[in-house]
């Protein structure tokens, strides 16, 4: 989706505030809402680019001002609801309907274990890839109503292959439930002026992992 | 940008959606932690484990001795560029959001700055969870278009002859910056060389300072 | 869209911005006012008559002028097609927001829809100022992509082999639509004709409606 | 500049509220603002290309939730204290400075003249254009900092010329002072599929009016 998320090279986001922070979390209930969604996607039900694609599809006007956490929580909430783990009248209720079934939680250590165990994105080989490294390719023009992570900035740019990942897991099918279509994946070496024109502040390079069907030959 | 100040404005879209002040959200998300723990979906000592791992157990000290590691010892270096997952692990460190890492080396002439500009993602296991200003719209915004602009406002400045080389996180793959190590350093230990790393040097956000001259230890 | 319900959120960037209710603009407009009067920047019974204007004077009643004529005036139509600004002034309409003006006719499988993507830009001197739905985010964002989507929220639904001709108001040139005539309506005046003639009809969000046959003065 | 202001495409900007409005204005401080910003142009400190340019250049987080005549509203005091005709103290203390210069406003009749005049933004043809009608263009892929009317949706893609609109001045030079530097003025037509692949809506066209240097030859 071309989303106000997908900011790279937006203009009016402001200065950064590049001052070192006091602590992690600016307050308690930001800790509280990182466990909950690692928490409670351990049940298993939603992939983290679905998780991703929710955070993005919250509307463009409560995302910007949103804090980080803040996105997360509306997320965390929307993904409980559409997957029916909670209903909406217990959500506004805060208590629990007695009628429906209890779910088991995964416990402290099996959630540590998780945790650094990790989950790789990276699938078996079933074809050889289509490009080497070193070949031109040229980012498609893609406008994906759906989960994308390929960036606006770069769609329709030519950029050379500087590495392959081997194959992984496709985003634009995962987020959407509609497997993991894993697909090659490459690191793609873009020239600033390439993307930014008469912006760009050579010399200076930026590299994006793009999967197989972004790309096409040049 | 002619704008640095206030400016009024109506958030009519807030509709009926109520308070949205932080200490409000303390409350909502307490709610919501109630909720899921009385449903069994989240085990309340799985919600402190994950806070404790991420305040105590998993930061930049990891990416640190890794640094380190790669200045003193070529052979460990090698295996880095070869295979950073594999070389990371090694020194044990691995997991969530650091399943597939690739180290990016700062060389004389060569500068690199790691954002993520469709969400946050970021290497968790050798540097923690990431800082406000690296999830702030600003950083994503203007790291891949305006990478000396940004860079300057954390107060590292480039020769212009220096190519910046910018990654986009845009795939499960995670970048780990290895900062250049500084003169005066011969002879120093793992240990000591570790120090020296800093979080954002990590993120290509910072250089490392040559170290004033100290009475030092054999 | 995963999204309809409210989120909560933290406007902190707000800052020291203070209020920004709707009666707190009230205030400031009223200052701002006293202030440029003061200094002899505006008169205030200018303001007053450039409200008269657009409240009064100038409204889509002109651009339902031009489509009459329009419909029953062979000649007037040409000289519309060849330069609608000319035209549309014979009329006595022109001045700001309508320079350049051009005419986009609908017809059987042809529909047109006007947008200004980047701002709110619309022809004034036929129009008068545009609707709340035409300077919305979502218009503005929906009307070049989707613009079958936009019309069917309008409630206008064309059939799937029907032509869809966007118009995209970039520049200082202004489009006007001129909708289809509709049946039942041969021999009526120029004055009943543009009396059937709404605003959206002239923007392309709606199409005019066969009249329902009554009792007409000859 | 790579703004929020640029909307054409984007997701996440939520349903298009049809209803018909019941007044013109939503409160009478918005017909104030509009009146104060035609009155207050009418010094001719600025372009209408101009206080476009610091429309867009508010704050994304500001400016997407903004009502309309709250955008107009700020970038209005942006530009009087930016071209000194009220000082930042004057806007705050709400009072003119006594020893300030008094100017001489555009009373109702001469201000209902200029409405009913406009400013034409064609200029003399000086050289012949480059481009004739049924040309194949694409639409270049600039990236300015500054005003441009280029849709970011438009840029790489390839359309045809449908009308050469003659020669006008280009906002790009005009919004920052640089002059008006007129350029051939074209409407471009682009398929829908082209711009927005599977997405697209066929049949359907999304015409824009480009200037000459938006454009390469194909």
């Amino acid at each position: 989706m071309n989303g106000v998320h997908d900011m790279g090279g937006m203009d009016g986001m402001g200065p950064i505030d590049a001052r070192p922070e006091a602590a992690l979390f600016h307050a308690p209930w930001e800790a509280r809402v990182l466990a909950l969604t690692l928490a409670a996607g351990a049940q298993g039900r939603w992939t983290l680019d679905e998780s991703r694609f929710h955070r993005e599809s919250l509307p463009a006007t409560d995302y910007l001002p949103m804090p980080y956490y803040g996105r997360w929580f509306a997320a965390l909430t929307d993904l409980l609801v559409k997957q029916g783990l909670i209903s909406a009248q217990e959500l506004s209720s805060g208590r629990a309907d007695p009628a429906a079934p209890r779910a088991t939680p995964v416990n402290a250590k099996a959630m540590v274990a998780r945790l650094n165990l990790g989950g790789p994105a990276h699938r078996p080989q079933v074809r050889p890839p289509r490009f080497a490294v070193g070949d031109k390719v040229r980012a498609r023009h893609l406008n994906p109503p759906g989960h994308t992570r390929l960036p606006r900035y770069a769609r329709g740019h030519v950029g050379v292959i500087a590495r392959l990942h081997g194959v992984h897991v496709l985003p634009d099918s995962n987020a959407h439930g509609r497997g993991e279509d894993p697909q090659p994946l490459y690191q793609v070496r873009f020239d600033a002026c390439e993307l930014w024109g008469d912006r760009a502040q050579a010399p200076s390079l930026v590299h994006l992992d793009l999967w197989e069907p972004y790309l096409e030959p040049v | 940008m002619p704008h640095d100040h206030d400016h009024p404005h109506d958030h009519t879209h807030e509709g009926g959606g109520g308070q949205t002040l932080p200490s409000d959200m303390a409350l909502r998300v307490k709610a919501l932690e109630s909720l899921l723990v009385e449903k069994g979906l989240v085990d309340p000592a799985a919600l402190d484990a994950i806070i404790e791992t991420y305040e105590r157990r998993i930061g930049p000290r990891n990416g640190a001795r890794v640094v380190a590691r790669a200045w003193t010892d070529p052979a460990y270096l090698e295996r880095l560029r070869a295979d950073a997952t594999s070389a990371i692990a090694e020194l044990g460190y691995g997991g969530r959001g650091g399943e597939h890492m690739v180290a990016v080396e700062n060389g004389p002439g060569v500068h690199n700055l790691v954002v993520c500009t469709l969400c946050s993602c970021y290497p968790w296991p050798v540097l923690g969870l990431p800082p406000a200003w690296y999830k702030s719209n600003a950083y994503r915004a203007r790291a891949v278009s305006d990478p000396r602009g940004v860079l300057a406002e954390f107060g590292v400045s480039l020769t212009a002859t220096t190519e910046v080389r910018v990654w986009d996180s845009t795939s499960e793959v995670r970048y780990l910056v290895i900062p250049e190590r500084p003169a005066g350093t011969g002879g120093w230990s793992e240990d000591d060389l570790a120090a020296l790393v800093s979080r954002d040097s990590m993120v290509g956000t910072a250089l490392i300072p040559e170290p004033r001259s100290r009475g030092r230890g054999a």
